[in-house]
């Protein structure tokens, strides 16, 4: 039983101690996935209030579309991301596999699907009718969807934390065109499994709790923010 | 007060969710009259209402404003308009927020907007709670919300979705009282939809009566509620079908009307002879009295016998049904009475009415 | 023909959703009768059904069957009962899986099941719709058939929460009717929660009303339905809040009640004098004349004059509030008679009823 | 370009020519996958109908237990079992590290939140009013949890598919403590892995194809149920 207190010893003294290849590899972790957070999200959001307002057909085509693109193997996505940018790819010659770019690019991949389908569920969750009352009192189509959005803006936090959560926790896409060099590319996910192949359970073991730090942390945000909107719209609707 | 402006609609099909296709020929609301569309649920009345309201293109046919056509996308004749639905469907946020919203829209100046705002919400009774937010309002409040939200936009038509509908009736009474007041004070046009008719019969000028997708009856709320065309129209606004007749004479104003073996009615109508009708008689407007009872010196041209069929509860009053020759006609009869003259069901009894109490129409 | 049963709570306390206390001291039901719980929504009602009916435990308090105390672990009282939601919430399947739920639960045996559903079905007009899958079923009949499911157990005690409430008023009063003929067959317990006081007065024996978790009033539904206990009683009733007066005299079976200056009515009833109590008349018993007219031979005790302070339509009738005194009168008076005395607003009237109308109780 | 056309056309003779590495790989996925998705389906189907029919704290429980536990990383539950299986470990005597037990048991964890979660999300739609009208016909609590799981059957296919599809499509866990040994432990999303580090773009490609495949399969008969079930309870309720 003495690998656990052993691993949790070695792992806190990491930490403690400020080693630097923990804190780079975390920083490297939140500086790829945030920056394909915020690009998934540019695309996404438009994408998925056009899904979650359309009627019938469309609708379903958006069901399709969600579960599907959300579970789409991250491997896959990987494979296609590698050819591209290897050497003998159509994009080669710029040299981006095996950095962090393309992690970014595999990761934006990964979470435009997840953020299209949460944004369409959150937007298909605002009434209809409240769209049809907002255009009654003289709104636009633009002033509709920008009261949609704003209605729905709890799905929207949902939405970010969703993509978000699904890539850093992400190891397959990663490792195939990041590569995993140290102080590069080398992220939580890609670590941890090396660590622990090499039986360096401490190091694993700091970096994994870090991951499932920052992913509850997210997730108690995400909870906490939903439970006081759904407080405060209570006896309303 | 607003000017008034007339609403019509003109060769309006258009498919919808319960699988009929809304077929409205012509429909047309005079400047500040209120016209109520009154139905079952799934018959239609919902999409006339956002035809007619420009929130919706129907698939075929012309919307009229003031007799000029108009369509979703002239932004003019739409912010002429507002509505309020059977829900609140407030926006997120204070009470004033929704309350300005159409204002925002329509680039009223910010100080401009906090004072209609504030009238506003005082018509309806809500002084006061303009910085509340809309997530601590009872529903009766909020239904006042989404009112205030409409009138605050000064609109020359008013667009009402069972405005009373989800509330429980003490509130739905006591907010019925508040529209028709403000909405008296107006010059609006209104389109009211409802399938209560005794709502209709309280608010509405006009009334259209719709099933599955058509229009079956329309006109004065005095005539449609009283003479409905058909059974299926009888029987929704709670009333005996129509009997038939022939005019055997006329003259004077005055026609006489066969239906059945020795049965004649009098009516004030004029129709030739031989013309085939129905005709109707409003129950408030029947007496009944037991077979034997003399029935002093009345005005009534109409003294029939006939036989108690039915007698129903109808909230304080009972509503006595008898069959006379081959026609039903119905009275609305007080407790008291009810109880003095000891009518039963199968009993005899005379069914008095004038003349010009009888609704008329040709076959 | 079941044989009747009586139900009973007693000290019931129970939180609930919208933040009151349900607080019933004592309720009764007698064998083979019909109570209406009547409120608006949020007043308890619910959830005092689902106490009666052993579907909730509540915090504090007894449910008695004939007497004898009961829980919801009591499998043998729970079988004795069923219930009729405001929903019919059919099971996903056909319509004879659903009425057979309650049967195969009591291990009835399969040919029984069968016919016993057939019967079921035939007697809420349902014979034929047996394999029919319940998502084709149009809303009145999904409702019949929660019904059919109900009444197939054959229970002493049956539940009914808003039966009626979610269908259109057509269907609806179809559906009343249905109801009526056949729980009247049977001897069946019956409480039936509403919001509507005019289903409640059809279909009720006894009426308890309810606010915020208490019952306000409660008895006999002539007593409750025409004498409110307070002010909002009356007006969630749709009626004037009664009189208050002190007894004068007594004698014969008739008191006369002094109400404000110069204002007496007689009625019958057997207080001492100097008794504070009071008072009301049902607006169906209430008679009204223009102030000039002779009110011919009646037996009528009371012959009031007041002043018109309201009119307002209540469906087919109109309901004219009178001032006498200090107290408000109201009058169902019919469109003819109102027309023939021309009354307005603000005009002087008499106001006409016998001494056996007048309902009176202590204060 | 020609490094698509090329990938394909290797991946495609491959496949038809039925080598038996590349079948060998797919039949261990399923095999590890499908005994994982089996035996939480017995943890989760019971606990998510407990939590579904609860109300308010536990339910709100419910919802943070939902969102971390189907979002904790998949490395990390790899390095847990990891360690526990590792010759120093507490259960390293049975030396299962390395084996398909060893995955079977990392993908269990992984899949047991989500099938709870959407266990319990299709249990609480099932309006509570129906169990309140199936007690007032006389069922017991027993009878109750039949009728509502019977009600929310198309949420435990929905459930089956969503852990199904989060473990067949996972790779870091696997990695971890499958290792990747040809013939035995080596699964479709590490061969997709390893093949693509080592340029070998056509076998990877075949296996992601076949990967997809499944995971579109398990997606459009979801989608296919759950549509016609809606139609079916259309205008019910």
């Amino acid at each position: 039983m003495r690998i656990y207190a052993d691993a949790v010893i070695e792992g806190w003294r990491l930490l403690a101690s400020g080693a630097l290849d923990v804190w780079t590899i975390v920083l490297a972790s939140l500086r790829v996935s945030g920056a394909a957070t915020s690009i998934a999200l540019l695309f996404g959001v438009p994408l998925g209030y056009w899904l979650g307002t359309r009627r019938s057909v469309a609708r379903h085509v958006a069901l399709v579309f969600a579960n599907t693109g959300m579970g789409l193997p991250p491997v896959a996505v990987g494979l296609v991301v590698a050819m591209t940018l290897s050497r003998r790819g159509p994009l080669g010659d710029l040299g981006l596999l095996y950095s962090q770019t393309a992690m970014v690019i595999a990761q934006l991949i990964i979470a435009t699907p997840v953020i299209v389908a949460v944004t369409a569920a959150a937007v298909s969750a605002v009434p209809r009718e409240l769209r049809l009352q907002a255009r009654s009192l003289g709104a636009s189509p633009f002033h509709e969807m920008l009261l949609t959005v704003r209605e729905a803006r709890m799905g929207l936090v949902a939405a970010v934390a969703a993509g978000f959560g699904a890539i850093i926790s992400e190891v397959g896409a990663v490792q195939m065109v990041g590569g995993n060099l140290a102080g590069e590319t080398r992220v939580m996910t890609t670590a941890i499994v090396q660590f622990t192949r090499m039986g360096r359970y401490g190091h694993a073991l700091a970096l994994a709790a870090i991951l499932v730090g920052i992913v509850l942390a997210v997730n108690v945000l995400l909870t906490a923010v939903q439970t006081s909107a759904e407080r405060h719209e209570a006896g309303l609707r | 007060m607003t000017v008034g402006v007339s609403l019509a609609a003109a060769d309006v099909r258009h498919p919808f969710r319960s699988g009929f296709t809304l077929d409205v020929p012509r429909i047309e609301v005079p400047a500040g009259t209120t016209l109520a569309l009154l139905g079952p649920s799934g018959s239609g009345k919902s999409t006339l209402l956002a035809v007619l309201g420009l929130l919706q293109t129907p698939a075929r046919g012309r919307v009229l404003l003031d007799g000029e056509e108009v369509s979703t996308r002239d932004r003019r004749a739409r912010l002429a308009m507002a509505a309020v639905f059977q829900r609140p469907y407030l926006f997120k946020g204070t009470v004033a927020a929704n309350v300005e919203y159409g204002l925002s829209l329509r680039k009223v100046a910010r100080e401009k907007r906090a004072q209609r705002v504030e009238m506003a919400l005082e018509r309806v009774g809500l002084a006061g709670f303009a910085a509340r937010s809309v997530a601590t309002l009872s529903g009766g409040e909020a239904q006042r919300v989404a009112l205030a939200r409409a009138l605050v936009l000064e609109p020359r038509v008013l667009l009402l979705d069972e405005p009373l509908a989800s509330l429980d009736p003490l509130l739905s009474r006591r907010l019925a009282a508040d529209f028709a007041t403000i909405l008296r004070q107006d010059g609006v046009t209104v389109v009211w939809v409802t399938h209560d008719h005794d709502e209709a019969r309280a608010v509405a000028d006009d009334v259209a009566v719709m099933n599955a997708g058509q229009v079956v009856a329309h006109g004065p709320s005095a005539d449609v509620m009283t003479l409905p065309a058909d059974e299926w129209t009888a029987e929704f606004l709670g009333m005996e079908p129509p009997g038939h007749g022939v005019v055997t004479e006329a003259g004077e104003g005055l026609v006489h009307i066969a239906c059945g073996a020795a049965t004649e009615i009098v009516a004030a109508a004029s129709y030739e002879p031989g013309t085939r009708v129905i005709f109707a008689v409003p129950p408030e407007d029947v007496l009944l009295a037991t077979a034997d009872a003399r029935v002093g010196p009345l005005s009534a041209r109409n003294r029939l016998r006939g036989t108690v069929v039915r007698i129903e509860p109808r909230g304080a009053t009972w509503r006595v049904v008898a069959k006379v020759g081959e026609t039903s006609l119905a009275s609305m009869v007080s407790r008291a009475a009810l109880d003095e003259m000891g009518l039963r069901v199968g009993e005899a009894a005379q069914v008095v009415f004038k003349a010009t109490a009888v609704r008329v129409a040709a076959e």
